[in-house]
């Protein structure tokens, strides 16, 4: 924990103040704390002071400070409201003036009390045994410290397959293509091409194909034998015939 | 010299060797679940008794427990000190708000103390650690409000902020609540003592 | 609690509060002479026994006192805290590589791997405790040889080496399945401009 040397006791001695009450604005944090400074004058409780008194000190404190030096205006200000309020509360009173002036009196009698309340609670607070001041802390504690172990982690998956992938490549590459059962159209056209020669009349265009093709190889050599035939009569060299849809497709060599 | 239990010794010497206050629940933790929140609380009133009258004591702030010298003692451990560095009478005044009220804004703070706050005054309190922010408020604006920390009640001494001088004091007078509560209720008083007259 | 003299008091609260250790000279001069040097000697016997066997002690260094915590507790004040980190690529083809081929230099390892080894990745492992120097290979520039340790068998459930898995079983698990080596390759150069960063 830092500790923190502070001089409050400097800053905070309200029975100084009030000697230095002729001499500048200076040492009030703004008109509340002068009006606040004022009404201690009174050496009232605040909940008995005469708010009329105390405008009349502060208007005639402020017009003694005016004649000898420039005046915030923060404090004018405070000067021309209180103006008002003296002479709301001199005047008869008008039962339709809202606020009336007693409400205003009262709540700046309310807001001079709060001030002086945390004036004084500050004050309690300095009065507490402090570090650094009154009660004292371990200069150099060793402190406690937290220190990390790195704990490495890996699976035997993680590791062989890094071995796997090691070996692979580092291993000479062999490309291995596998056949795929898949029929050309190059395949097919030339297969075609070569029946169609032979073949004279029309015939069903399954029976151009191997018998020994099934499965995928077969269903690969029809549709590649199709568009050969599509290609083949498109040259003007077979001609195609077909009843209906879906029925099947006879082809035969054209004729010349 | 009376034997001390094992337990006993190693939550003195970490509150002795920490280099800031610790609760319960952090000395709990270095004891890896082995001992609970309650029975570390039980072990250090057991050490604090144990220094009551001498020259170190234990003392809780916040929750938060470390050792210092007494009080009484401070004519003693006193020692001149280079460059002091000094507190305004504006940052104390708004430290005492923050502490008395919190949470709460600049602009509260304003209405209280019925000037501005220049924000150098935020600035210190903050910088001594003593005030921090604690979230917005959710009105019109949202403006930043502030409460204070553990810090605070270390420097000052409050073993918690029910500790604060005159506190219950205050807020049963009702000089804690704003102007205009105390206002409407002070209204409401007259109005009743007028109809009692009346009547 | 006993009542503690109050010169016994000041004096626990000097030396608890001093920068430095203190001797009884320098004690006894902040009391004015109004005590011997003498007496504050035995009045520091009397703070050390009373705080004996406690978790602060009192201690003489060149004759001057100062407090600590005591060497035995020093273990609780220094809290180990796990920090689980994944191993690189790069080593984890460093170590499956010891382990296929032990004991193997590090020339022979990139040789292997086609790729530079850092130094960093092989601490790693040794960090790990899951390789170890084994010795230095008996060829010009006699080479540091590495095999893999019991801690390694133990974090990978292995009976021992021969339990690894052949070239054969690897292929059969799909281990050496031609996957985008172009990826793979790129991993690598990062595990190295990571290696290098460790190192």
């Amino acid at each position: 924990m830092e500790e923190l040397p502070l001089d409050f006791e400097a800053a905070a001695a309200p029975s100084e103040r009030e000697d230095a009450l002729q001499l500048s604005l200076d040492s009030w944090e703004g008109p509340l704390d002068l009006l606040l400074t004022l009404a201690r004058g009174q050496k009232v409780d605040l909940r008995q002071i005469s708010i009329l008194q105390l405008v009349e000190q502060y208007l005639a404190f402020i017009a003694e400070m005016r004649a000898k030096l420039e005046v915030a205006a923060d404090y004018l200000v405070m000067a021309a409201w209180l103006a008002y309020l003296k002479s709301a509360l001199l005047l008869p009173k008008d039962p339709l003036e809202e606020p009336s002036p007693d409400e205003l009196a009262l709540r700046l009698q309310l807001r001079l009390q709060r001030l002086a309340a945390m004036r004084e609670a500050a004050a309690r607070l300095l009065a507490r045994d402090r570090i650094g001041r009154d009660v004292f802390l371990r200069p150099k504690p060793e402190g406690l410290r937290d220190v990390r172990v790195r704990r490495w982690d890996a699976s035997l998956y993680d590791l062989l397959s890094a071995y796997g992938q090691v070996k692979l490549r580092t291993e000479p590459v062999v490309h291995m293509i596998a056949r795929r059962p898949v029929i050309t159209l190059d395949a097919a056209l030339h297969h075609l091409e070569r029946l169609i020669g032979v073949q004279l009349d029309w015939a069903e265009l399954s029976a151009f194909l191997p018998s020994d093709y099934d499965g995928p190889l077969r269903r690969s050599a029809i549709a590649s034998s199709f568009v050969a035939a599509l290609e083949l009569a498109r040259q003007g060299r077979v001609d195609l015939k077909q009843e209906g849809a879906f029925e099947p497709l006879y082809l035969k060599a054209a004729k010349a | 010299m009376t034997t001390i239990d094992d337990r006993e010794r190693a939550i003195e010497a970490m509150l002795f060797a920490s280099d800031e206050p610790l609760d319960a629940r952090q000395l709990a933790a270095r004891f890896a679940e082995e001992l609970s929140v309650a029975e570390v609380k039980a072990v250090i009133q057991a050490i604090a008794a144990r220094h009551a009258g001498s020259g170190i004591e234990l003392v809780e702030r916040g929750g938060h427990w470390h050792f210092q010298t007494p009080a009484d003692l401070a004519h003693l451990l006193r020692r001149e000190r280079d460059d002091p560095r000094k507190l305004s009478r504006a940052a104390l005044e708004v430290l005492a708000i923050v502490a008395y009220h919190e949470p709460v804004s600049r602009a509260e703070i304003e209405a209280i103390r019925g000037v501005q706050t220049s924000k150098g005054t935020l600035d210190v309190l903050m910088e001594a650690e003593w005030i921090a922010p604690a979230g917005r408020r959710e009105v019109p604006g949202r403006p930043l409000i502030y409460k204070t920390t553990d810090a605070f009640l270390q420097h000052f001494g409050l073993a918690s902020r029910k500790d604060l001088p005159g506190i219950e004091d205050l807020r049963a007078a009702g000089l804690l609540d704003p102007v205009d509560l105390a206002f409407e209720e002070a209204m409401d008083e007259r109005d009743l003592v007028k109809d009692g007259e009346e009547a």
